[in-house]
């Protein structure tokens, strides 16, 4: 158990990872990713939502759609649960726990049309994972977004002294800076 | 005639002035997910075109209706229809299509670019603009799509729409029909697409 | 034990080998030019005119405001001229020159004898008569070093012999020819202070100016001679007191804040002659050395002109390419061979027009060996790109103000990156800024 | 008289970029020599191949941009032949050509030249061709009677002997670990490079293999750890910068090395294991204090 809980987290994190290898979730990799510091705490944004989505989207599809033979409105179920979600979250944290919030807060409505979020909500019913496989996807896949706006971050940051060529800077370097960053990840590959 | 040249540039600004992949930079997750092949590019493209023509007629026909609190929700719930309709018409009809596109049929949803135009030109135009924005953008985008596909397979498989090209002794890079070259091929489009686009701005 | 510091460089090693064994020479030249701005702060105020006939040792610059310092003709003669004159900064000073009668006739002396038996009281006094500032290169007036506030308390006076510069070696023949007379001086700045403890700290490349220097602080109480390592800036203020006590000095302090006032070892030797003779500063030791045909260490005449020091040195060995005061790490450069040499130039190096050739700045490799050997800790290579970059507020995060602008990391850059320039502008820029806004504010 | 007036310091030390890369080619050459003497003058091809097209790139980007060209710094040219050293002889030249304008055009010049690029250039063409090409790239010839076969770590049994002479298959360079070692020692001695790195990468190597119950020896000296541990992971411009993130640095590319050959699919881990860290080094740069600041009190940094 302990043993397939470890392999299903290198999966995720590192060998198939969101970003690295699914291309899920790049906006916010793309565009919170010049600081290590925001690009930490829009990761662990992410992280909190992916894992209660999961769960939540686990839920309404097994026990609400496919009960009542509504699969095909999967898409339209899950996008609704997630908006309220982050909306739900949002207020219970201003409320509760200030400190996290203040942290936090500004990126959570980025977070609705993150497609990371929804992706693992599809992926867990395409997969069909149980409600705790679903979590533990969803909790680990967002590690893996984690880690990896993380890692661009420090290396952003360290670009911002290159002499870039104009036509490069922004957008351009970044992308070839994740290709870069994708190659070295092939090395985890067959690691699971 | 006004009505109609309106039109076009409107048309025209979806396809070049601000291409939503080169120009705009949105969308990003399925323009490198879905083009290691160029039919795969242009699916996509397609399939959010037609959500784009339509999302952007209903929500423009509706815009006058929709209190502006509960705006963006119902544009997803529009958008999201739109999306299941595309979803299972291409399981029904093109299955392999439908797979290999798999869970970013329904990521349509969250694509910035039609979320982006409900917003910024459907929900303030009247229908008929609405519906020739959402093409050009639509065509703009499966354009762009399309072209990264060929240059990811022709590099990659040593075919463009599974046609083969460069023969046999060919050894194809599978770099860029893996992920990382998706990062990185349209990463040195933009970069040259920027430097021409300078370079016009220089000479003018 | 050999004492250090954190960090520093090599250079140079065997740029000292061409004057360290050649004894102290007199050299005396017909005219004299005393620029008024030799000291730290205000320059002097001339108060002898054209045609004036001066004694040596006569007061010929009243000092000027909290900083300031009189300024003694140093040879016996008339004077030619009272005007300002280009020199190494910005604002041409102004200037006395006088020409030597050859007579070396004093003006009357006050001397107070033995600094074992003089009036504590008395010795500040004399040494602001003499017209001392500090001779390592600061200028920093030493009778204000000397002046402690009542709440400020000094443990231990150095005497700074570590001569780290590259190709320097007047301290070193001054600590083997006049080891008394250096102690001396130590010990009145000790009297005079109330010190117990008098350290004198010598680089180990030197072990005869070690050895005698340890036999002339035999028997004179409180005083020891402290061994060092040899390296860049061993002789740096900060580097110095950190090698020789351990202690450190806050950041944008002085060093009295941590107990310590550094005295470099020829100002040691001029506050005994101020005590001792009543001499006040006219003459110094200074090495000259490079590409001239006969280097040597010479007792200069303070404001001889610097075209006919190198003439006494046989000349230029080839067309020279840069000529600089000081050593090869901090060295001023001269814009031509006309400049008179003031109390703090303890050298003067010709380059060839090879060794002058300016190199190549490269783009930065990332070797992290700047940050390696910043005595200060400090990260040089980032500091750059924030200046390059224009941004003070960065540069100024990173602790830029900290610079002691000693050169190593420049030294040690395989990129051959400018990186003290662009710090000594950064700092001064960050100055003035703050000037700026202290005078708005005051508005 | 026309005087050079410049801001102090007016010496430098002797040691410029020029002369640091020059050490790193001259040391390359006992590997050089090796590769050739194992696999024959199709080394040579693909070492010539590799040095000029690098060069070339980075001239004619330079020409292109309108950037000053700086190929005499030999950086470029210590690219290309590493480039050359990693990849097996069998390597056609329109391959290793590839590689080499990947690593010097994208992967430096891209980013701005030397001392920008966050990864190795060598390194990530050879990943470039293993991801492109893996048929090519994995097959390697044994030296001598030139039979085609898998490297070491892919069951091919030799002596230890036979690993540190190099009489087995691999790349060009890596497979000699004598010449390696003479190259260190020369490294070394010159102080181009620190011993901190190689010693800690192969040592976290080595204890890592022994916890997973694997042949030290055989780890140690098979594939490219130690090519990669003394002359990858040492860069200067993608390794950490301060003592002790580049200690964290070097254990990491030691451990990743031994994972990856033990669980991934790749028998080589050591090209991805220093991408990796070379990807992690600004964050373990920023994770580790500077060097005490002289004449801060402890509080006073925060």
């Amino acid at each position: 158990m302990t043993m397939n809980v470890l392999l299903f987290l290198v999966s995720c994190v590192l060998t198939n990872n969101y970003i690295f290898s699914k291309f899920l979730g790049c906006c916010p990799f793309l565009g919170v990713s010049s600081k290590v510091s925001t690009a930490a705490s829009m990761g662990l944004a992410v992280t909190f939502v992916m894992t209660i989505a999961s769960l939540f989207a686990y839920m309404v599809n097994a026990w609400v759609l496919v009960p009542l033979h509504l699969e095909f409105m999967q898409t339209i179920a899950f996008i609704l649960v997630i908006a309220s979600l982050v909306q739900f979250v949002e207020m219970f944290l201003k409320k509760s726990m200030p400190a996290i919030y203040s942290a936090l807060g500004i990126y959570l409505p980025l977070i609705t049309t993150n497609c990371a979020v929804l992706g693992v909500a599809t992926l867990n019913v395409n997969n069909a994972y149980g409600m705790l496989q679903s979590v533990l996807n969803g909790t680990f896949s967002a590690l893996g977004f984690l880690l990896a706006i993380v890692l661009m971050a420090g290396v952003r940051e360290r670009l911002e002294t290159s002499k870039i060529p104009e036509c490069m800077k922004g957008f351009p370097i970044s992308l070839i800076s994740a290709g870069l960053m994708a190659i070295a990840f092939l090395g985890f590959s067959g690691m699971v | 005639m006004e009505q109609k040249k309106s039109l076009g540039r409107i048309f025209m600004n979806g396809i070049l002035t601000e291409n939503p992949t080169f120009r705009l930079v949105l969308g990003c997750c399925p323009t490198m997910a879905v083009t290691t092949s160029a039919i795969n590019g242009a699916g996509m493209g397609l399939a959010a075109t037609f959500v784009l023509l339509f999302s952007n007629m209903v929500i423009s026909a509706m815009r006058k209706v929709i209190p502006d609190k509960v705006r963006i929700p119902s544009f997803i719930v529009i958008i999201c229809t739109f999306v299941t309709i595309v979803q299972l018409v291409l399981q029904a009809y093109v299955p392999s299509l439908y797979d290999s596109l798999g869970v970013f049929i329904p990521l349509i949803v969250v694509n910035c670019i039609i979320l982006g135009r409900a917003e910024a030109f459907a929900s303030k135009n009247p229908v008929v603009d609405s519906a020739v924005d959402g093409l050009g953008m639509g065509l703009g985008f499966t354009l762009s799509l399309t072209l990264i596909g060929c240059i990811r397979e022709l590099i990659g498989s040593g075919s463009i729409f599974g046609i083969d090209l460069l023969g046999a002794a060919y050894q194809p890079m599978l770099l860029c029909i893996l992920p990382a070259g998706g990062f990185l091929i349209f990463g040195l489009l933009l970069g040259i697409i920027n430097f021409v686009g300078s370079r016009r701005r220089k000479a003018a | 034990m050999k004492a250090t510091f954190h960090g520093g460089v090599h250079p140079a090693h065997s740029s000292k080998h061409a004057t360290s064994s050649l004894p102290v020479r007199d050299f005396v030249s017909d005219t004299v030019q005393l620029v008024m701005n030799m000291n730290i702060g205000a320059p002097s105020a001339p108060c002898v005119k054209k045609g004036d006939h001066v004694l040596m040792g006569q007061v010929i610059g009243e000092p000027v405001g909290p900083l300031g310092v009189p300024v003694h003709a140093s040879v016996s003669g008339e004077v030619v001229s009272v005007e300002p004159l280009p020199y190494l900064g910005e604002v041409p000073p102004m200037c006395v020159t006088i020409r030597n009668d050859f007579q070396d006739e004093w003006v009357e002396l006050n001397p107070l004898g033995s600094v074992e038996k003089v009036d504590p009281a008395l010795i500040i006094p004399a040494i602001k008569a003499a017209g001392i500032t500090g001779m390592g290169g600061a200028s920093f007036p030493t009778h204000v070093k000397l002046s402690l506030r009542p709440d400020q308390k000094c443990d231990y006076i150095i005497a700074n012999g570590a001569e780290c510069e590259t190709h320097l070696t007047c301290d070193h023949r001054l600590m083997l020819e006049h080891s008394v007379r250096v102690v001396d001086g130590l010990r009145a700045a000790m009297r005079a202070l109330n010190v117990k403890e008098g350290i004198i700290a010598i680089e180990d490349n030197k072990p005869d100016a070690i050895e005698a220097m340890t036999a002339a602080a035999k028997d004179r109480t409180g005083v020891r001679v402290q061994v060092l390592k040899t390296k860049y800036p061993q002789g740096g203020e900060k580097q110095l007191i950190e090698a020789v006590t351990g202690r450190q000095v806050p950041s944008g302090g002085l060093p009295i804040q941590c107990g310590c006032v550094v005295l470099n070892v020829a100002t040691c030797a001029a506050i005994a002659d101020a005590v001792i003779d009543g001499r006040p500063l006219v003459t110094r030791l200074c090495t000259v050395t490079g590409h001239v045909r006969q280097p040597a260490n010479l007792r200069l005449r303070i404001g001889t002109i610097t075209n006919d020091i190198i003439g006494e040195c046989g000349g230029y060995e080839d067309e020279p390419g840069k000529i600089f005061f000081g050593g090869a790490m901090t060295g001023l450069c001269l814009p031509n061979d006309t400049m008179p040499t003031s109390k703090s130039t303890g050298g003067i190096v010709v380059f060839s027009k090879a060794e002058a050739r300016s190199m190549e700045e490269g783009p930065c490799i990332r070797c992290g060996k700047c940050s390696e050997v910043c005595p200060m800790g400090l990260n040089p290579y980032m500091i750059k790109a924030a200046a390059d970059a224009d941004d003070l507020e960065k540069a100024k995060k990173l602790n830029v103000m900290d610079c002691t602008v000693c050169g190593s990391c420049s030294f040690i850059c395989p990129a051959r990156r400018w990186l003290t320039a662009s710090f000594k502008i950064a700092k001064s820029n960050i100055m003035q800024q703050a000037k700026k806004a202290k005078e708005a504010a005051a508005k | 008289m026309s005087l050079i007036l410049s801001t102090a310091p007016h010496i430098r030390t002797p040691h410029s970029t020029q002369r640091l890369m020059g050490n790193v080619l001259i040391s390359l050459l006992p590997c050089v020599a090796a590769g050739i003497y194992f696999f024959g003058w199709a080394a040579a091809l693909v070492l010539a191949v590799s040095t000029a097209s690098a060069v070339l790139a980075e001239f004619v980007w330079q020409k292109l941009t309108h950037k000053t060209v700086r190929i005499n710094d030999l950086s470029a040219a210590v690219t290309g032949l590493l480039i050359g050293l990693v990849v097996t002889p069998k390597a056609p030249w329109w391959m290793v050509m590839i590689a080499s304008f990947f690593a010097i055009i994208i992967v430096k010049q891209l980013f701005g030249g030397l001392g920008d690029n966050f990864l190795n250039p060598a390194l990530t063409a050879r990943a470039v061709l293993l991801a492109s090409w893996p048929a090519i790239m994995t097959t390697h010839v044994t030296p001598v009677d030139a039979v085609t076969s898998a490297t070491p770590l892919a069951g091919y049994s030799a002596t230890t002997m036979d690993l540190l002479l190099g009489k087995v298959p691999g790349a060009i360079g890596e497979t000699c670990k004598i010449a390696i070692l003479i190259g260190l020692a020369y490294l070394l001695i010159t102080r181009t490079i620190r011993w901190e790195i190689p010693v800690f990468v192969v040592g976290s190597a080595a204890v890592m293999s022994l916890l997973l119950g694997m042949d030290v020896l055989t780890t140690v000296l098979s594939g490219g750890l130690l090519f990669g541990a003394v002359y990858m992971a040492t860069d200067y411009v993608t390794s950490p910068m301060k003592r002790w993130s580049t200690l964290v640095y070097s254990i990491g590319v030691g451990v990743m090395i031994v994972l990856i050959r033990k669980f991934g699919a790749y028998p080589e881990g050591v090209t991805y294991a220093i991408m990796l860290m070379n990807i992690c080094a600004p964050l373990f740069d920023r994770m580790f204090p500077d060097r005490k600041l002289y004449g801060h009190k402890k509080e006073a940094k925060a």
